[in-house]
């Protein structure tokens, strides 16, 4: 499956460092990664992996300390005052908290119209029909709810109002930062079939960000895993999830609780807490956890290898060499 | 931060005089004026130097304990000074330790039950007192207390120094401690109920219920310190306002206080005996809310570590 | 009492699905305190129309009299009205209080807001100016300018006390907004393409208004306080101009003969800051304010 | 002490908010009873009153704006209708509460270690340094490391995780026979979680413990409880062995439950079985079965009769629904 298209966007080496030049925290250490036009890429790893910091780096809300992003083709890391304002609008993102990513004291229609409001690009009747048609795309019905403020909705109905914002501008890429992992599971089941419609219809390309192992396979073509700040492991899902090459995918796979009181108590468990990201391990960032790790993985840093067409690991010690 | 303060206070109390138009040797000598007097001063603070070696030397005759001699009451400014600091500590301390022992209780008791009928009667009072400046509360208490009702000794003039008679001094200083305790416990009420009805709702407190532990133990090991981080960020700021407020307690009740000699300072335009003021004050708020952060540090490790 | 959090979630679950917007009541008593203010104001600005005596008028026939019909709150030492020197005494409260909060908000909320919004450089060097200045008693300095500043007038007080507001304007305002410039709805505004100026208008103002307005009613409180504080130290609007602080002050050293001349304006005085904390305390609880951000 | 074996019986039990909106019925008429050492699950979404209903069952609930009928008797102690100061004897020594969020369980101005050894010193009357040493086992038997350092330092210089298991360690300070965990691993991480419920399961077996874990993640209860509540809007709907609820269910709101989450063993763009609107309004309930307007079987009677629970052909498993899904369809899709 290896690609020829031009990939809709291309990161290379993302750096984000927070804190001081005397206690530098790496959040993001040299990720890179492609995202085709119409697929969704799946990005998972547990709190503090850099996951989110990510999705943020690419809409430049937290600025990249180095690395390269090109959107279309187009440097995003160099791009100033009104041009990158208006590349944001090629890109939308989506919030965990649904609550607070709406204004309190503003109304539904108004939080979807503001985008169009911020660049004028439709008015009157027929700004007023577009966010009546993106509310119901949505499922939020814009006469019975359009006029109330954004307090007055419930987790789910205010993710479907920060949806249909998103949308209002036609994005080419949508990032989605953990947008269902505040709600209930039915609700849950409702905004993740929406947004498949939603994605057929507009065209969307997806980064998917998100903690749930499910989650994030139920929607994606291809899945990332990241780790301390690092890439981990890149593939389509059904063989990333049912031979995963990175140990800790392996473990992370095992340590996801399936719903059947007959899958099995999981073997072996992950010892120990991610080191902090203040002061990360040299070599491989994963090593410190590792049964596996010898002092190769303390020397060198593994370098994301292609192990299948559309599968690379960054790993010494790969699980399917050991499998044979 | 601490020595850009200091810059800014002394700065500040320096150029005091320069800010304002007319000849600072006038302002200064005030009704003291005299050629002999406007040489000397000019002798002192070298007033035909430049603006900052005028500062200088100011500086250093502060360093040195000099603040200059009053050319009205022809004694050293310190001394002055010097006499009338006792005073205002011994109001600041007694008015707080009355305040605190009040509002902590009091406020603990109207958050174990919010809207109780306590409650609302303790709301209901505090804003009541709330909204009595000081100054209105001297007169109003003269009128009724020390005239009406002739309790003894609290009516004006009647300060006795802590060193001659000790249950006179107490007693002297009874109205006006007991004035500023009532500002400051309407404060420190207030602050510390709100505070303590957030605690309260933590889920820190159900769990320390479900430890099986009394409510009076819960009150006070559990909600009281995490609910008094804005109660001694409150009570440093408000010991400033104190000083103030505490002036014209002071003028009024003819306690010869920092206040009170500030204000007939003023009243003989004795320039430099203000500046001194000026300058101990400002020095004494920023210590104190210096040692009040230093407090709220041990309090809550939470904003240490940030 | 503990855990009541947990049901105000469920009541929030339960009340945002069907049933449309409660109106949140601020009750009567707030309009009450709301029509006293407004009386004072309209007071305040019409003295000069209404059917009031002089209250520079000098009755030496009858001073230091109690309320009568004639004289509805009594005369002072002087024979002056004291009902019409009370209505003309607002107008300082009133005239200090708004201008030097004028100057207090117009200057210290914007430089607040920005530096919140804008971080970086600026902000730290502005917070740590604001702070050195915030650590200067700013009663002390008002007293120690004031008392040299001669002669006085009413618009030197208000440019003392204005810029002495300023610094803790701007802490309170600063605080505030960042606050709310962390959420996500502001995030999400930049991601839309909003200019830092439609940011701040429309995502930042609203939401931090409810509290400029909270400390707005107690920064008036304070400067009326103060202001009578001056007069009581003769640093105030010079006599014979009524304001409430003056007459109280001359009220001192006659409270026996008359103490009408202590009570009424005393009164007057603290009526107007009894209904300005209480209407503070109901904006406050109404718009969820609490009482540790001012 | 008690000679039944059950060590807690629940009895129609009802708790009932007094709130600005009008009464609001959390917990409706819920009956249940736990055996000693057994492990149960309650599960339901936010709002279906399953973390109201285990801290009545423990009596946490709020003493004001609350009103709670029916009857819990914890090893032979009446919950319901006991004041604060009879309750304190059994919180801590009898039964005890894990919570959700460790980040907010423990009081941040507190050393760890006193807040493990309070309970040791105040209830149990040890003295300073026997309380100290026991806190320090006890810190070392949830495992974490040096504990004799970590003692002394205060919740925000933990992890989330670490927090967890310091609260775990209060819980058990007291040795209590009942531990009620309210969500304890809905904030952690997923190998952090395994590592919790692991320690759970552990500590459960080696103290001889009965616990009730409540969540709203089916994974959570699957393989680690023996019984299975299934709440929704404040009532039980589902109750069995785990096996018959997640097998056997016969309430269409189990199946919207378990067919709604996605699934790591199901392909990518698995369509999900989403049921549509939300949870009823707690203060307007329905007059019939609180599920019906969401519920695609729902008949006029399901809109105008309320089901009651009944049994199903499994001794043990009772659920409460007018239509309710056939027998024997063997694995649930």
């Amino acid at each position: 499956m290896s690609d020829t298209r031009q990939p809709l966007l291309r990161v290379r080496d993302l750096t984000v460092n927070f804190g001081s030049h005397r206690h530098p925290l790496s959040a993001v250490a040299g990720v890179s990664f492609d995202i085709y036009e119409g697929e969704t890429l799946g990005l998972v790893g547990e709190s503090g992996c850099g996951k989110s910091t990510t999705g943020k780096a690419l809409m430049r809300i937290v600025e990249p300390s180095s690395g390269s992003i090109e959107l279309e083709g187009v440097e995003i890391t160099t791009q100033k005052g009104k041009a990158l304002r208006n590349l944001r609008t090629r890109m939308q993102m989506i919030f965990q908290d649904p609550i607070s990513s709406l204004n309190p004291r503003r109304r539904a229609k108004d939080i979807v119209a503001e985008p169009l409001d911020c660049w004028k690009s439709v008015e009157g009747d027929e700004r007023t029909a577009l966010v009546n048609d993106l509310l119901s795309k949505v499922g939020i019905d814009p006469i019975v709810y359009g006029n109330r403020y954004a307090r007055q909705f419930s987790g789910g109905q205010c993710q479907r109002i920060s949806i249909a914002r998103s949308l209002a501008m036609r994005p080419k890429l949508l990032i989605c930062d953990e947008m269902v992992s505040a709600l209930d599971v039915s609700i849950q089941a409702q905004i993740l079939n929406l947004l498949e419609d939603l994605k057929a219809e507009y065209g969307l390309t997806l980064l998917f960000i998100a903690h749930d192992l499910a989650v994030v396979k139920n929607v994606s073509d291809r899945v990332a895993v990241m780790y301390l700040g690092k890439m981990c492991e890149i593939g389509p899902p059904d063989t990333l999830y049912d031979a995963p090459e990175h140990p800790y995918t392996q473990f992370l796979l095992g340590a996801a609780l399936e719903a059947d009181p007959d899958s099995p108590l999981h073997g072996e468990v992950l010892v120990g807490e991610p080191p902090s990201p203040m002061n990360p391990p040299s070599g491989c960032r994963f090593r410190t956890r590792c049964p596996f790790a010898t002092d190769k993985c303390a020397a060198e840093e593994p370098l994301l290898v292609e192990m299948a067409p559309g599968h690379t690991v960054a790993c010494h010690y790969p699980l399917s060499l050991s499998r044979t | 931060m601490l020595l850009g303060i200091i810059i800014v206070i002394t700065v500040g109390a320096f150029y005091l005089i320069h800010l304002l138009p007319g000849d600072p040797a006038v302002i200064i000598l005030g009704t003291g004026d005299s050629p002999a007097n406007k040489a000397r001063l000019y002798a002192q603070l070298g007033l035909n130097k430049p603006i900052y070696e005028q500062y200088f030397v100011w500086m250093k005759n502060i360093l040195h304990g000099n603040l200059g001699t009053s050319f009205i009451s022809e004694t050293p400014v310190w001394t002055t000074i010097k006499s009338a600091i006792p005073i205002d500590l011994e109001l600041m301390v007694i008015s707080q330790i009355l305040a605190f022992a009040a509002a902590i209780p009091l406020a603990m008791r109207s958050a174990k039950r919010p809207d109780g009928p306590l409650d609302r009667m303790l709301s209901a009072g505090s804003f009541t007192l709330l909204s009595i400046p000081a100054f209105i509360a001297i007169v109003l208490l003269v009128l009724f207390i020390a005239i009406d009702l002739g309790v003894p000794h609290t009516g004006p003039s009647s300060y006795v120094s802590l060193g001659s008679d000790w249950i006179g001094n107490l007693e002297s200083l009874a109205l006006p401690s007991f004035v500023l305790a009532v500002g400051s416990f309407v404060v420190y009420y207030r602050v510390l109920r709100s505070d303590l009805i957030a605690t309260l709702q933590e889920e820190f407190i159900t769990m320390a219920r479900s430890k099986g532990i009394s409510q009076r133990r819960i009150m006070w090991r559990h909600a009281l310190r995490p609910s008094s981080v804005a109660l001694l960020g409150t009570a440093g700021v408000n010991i400033g306002g104190l000083l103030a407020g505490g002036f014209i307690v002071q003028y009024l009740l003819d306690i010869p206080g920092l206040g009170y000699t500030l204000i007939s300072a003023i009243g003989y335009s004795d320039y430099l005996v203000v500046q001194g003021i000026v300058l101990v004050v400002a020095v004494g708020v920023i210590l104190i809310n210096f040692v009040f952060d230093f407090i709220i540090n041990i309090v809550d490790p939470r904003i240490s570590r940030e | 009492m503990s855990n009541s959090y947990f049901v105000n979630e469920l009541v929030e679950e339960a009340t945002t699905q069907t049933t449309p917007e409660r109106k949140k009541r601020l009750g009567v008593l707030f309009w009450i305190c709301v029509g006293w203010l407004a009386l004072n104001v309209l007071g305040a600005i019409f003295a000069n129309v209404l059917p009031l005596q002089d209250p520079l008028y000098q009755n030496y026939s009858i001073i230091n009299a109690g309320p009568s019909l004639h004289h509805l709150f009594g005369t002072d030492d002087l024979g002056r009205d004291i009902f019409s020197r009370i209505v003309f005494g607002s107008r300082v409260s009133i005239e200090v209080s708004l201008g030097s909060l004028l100057i207090g908000f117009g200057i210290g909320a914007p430089l607040g807001m920005l530096a919140a919004y804008r971080r970086g450089k600026f902000d730290s060097l502005l917070t740590t100016v604001m702070y050195m200045f915030l650590a200067f008693p700013a009663i002390i300095a008002t007293i120690a300018v004031l008392s040299f500043w001669t002669p006085r007038s009413l618009l030197k007080i208000i440019i003392v006390v204005g810029i002495a507001s300023i610094p803790l304007v701007y802490r309170v305002i600063r605080t505030a907004t960042m606050n709310i410039a962390t959420k996500d709805y502001v995030i999400a505004a930049k991601v839309q393409g909003a200019t830092d100026w439609r940011i701040l208008g429309r995502e930042l103002l609203p939401n931090v208004a409810p509290i400029g307005v909270s400390f707005l009613l107690i920064g008036i409180a304070t400067v009326i306080t103060l202001e009578g504080s001056l007069a009581f130290l003769g640093l105030s609007v010079n006599p014979p101009t009524p304001s409430w602080g003056n007459m109280i002050n001359e009220s001192r050293t006659i409270l026996q003969q008359n103490p009408w001349l202590a009570i009424f304006p005393s009164l007057a005085l603290c009526l107007f800051l009894l209904c300005l904390n209480f209407i503070g305390d109901r904006l406050r609880s109404h718009f969820e304010v609490t009482e540790g951000k001012l | 002490m008690s000679l039944t074996p059950q060590l807690l019986v629940v009895k129609d039990l009802s708790t009932t908010f007094d709130t600005p909106a009008g009464p609001l019925a959390a917990v409706g008429g819920v009956s249940f009873d736990l055996n000693q050492n057994e492990t149960m699950g309650i599960v339901g979404e936010s709002g279906s009153g399953k973390t109201v209903l285990a801290r009545t069952v423990m009596g946490l609930q709020p003493r004001s704006k609350v009103t709670v009928s029916g009857s819990v008797l914890l090893n032979g102690f009446e919950v319901v209708g006991a004041s604060d100061v009879e309750k304190q004897k059994i919180w801590g020594l009898q039964v005890a509460m894990i919570f959700q969020d460790p980040m907010t369980s423990l009081n941040p101005v507190m050393r760890i270690g006193r807040q493990i050894d309070e309970i040791l010193r105040v209830r149990l009357g040890m003295d300073r340094h026997a309380a100290k040493a026991r806190a320090i086992e006890l810190l070392e038997l949830v495992g974490i490391p040096s504990p004799a350092e970590r003692y002394h330092v205060f919740p925000g210089q933990l992890s989330g995780g670490m927090r967890q298991r310091v609260v775990i360690a209060t819980a058990l300070a007291g040795s209590p026979q009942l531990l009620l965990a309210d969500e304890p691993t809905t904030g952690l991480d997923v190998t952090i979680q395994a590592q919790i419920l692991n320690l759970l399961d552990e500590i459960k077996e080696r103290m001889k413990m009965s616990v009730i874990l409540v969540t709203h993640d089916l994974g959570v209860v699957a393989t680690r409880t023996s019984r299975l509540i299934v709440m929704y809007a404040g009532r039980i709907v589902e109750m069995g062995s785990t096996r018959d609820v997640f097998v056997n269910h016969r309430m269409p709101y189990t199946r919207a439950l378990l067919d709604g989450s996605p699934k790591v063993s199901n392909p990518s763009h698995t369509r999900l079985l989403a049921i549509p609107g939300r949870p009823p309004n707690l203060l307007k309930l329905p007059p019939g079965c609180s599920f019906a307007p969401r519920c695609s079987f729902a008949t006029d009677r399901c809109h105008k009769e309320r089901p009651e629970l009944q049994p199903a052909n499994t001794p043990g498993h009772t659920f409460a629904c007018w239509n309710p899904l056939p027998t024997n369809r063997g694995a649930s899709a």
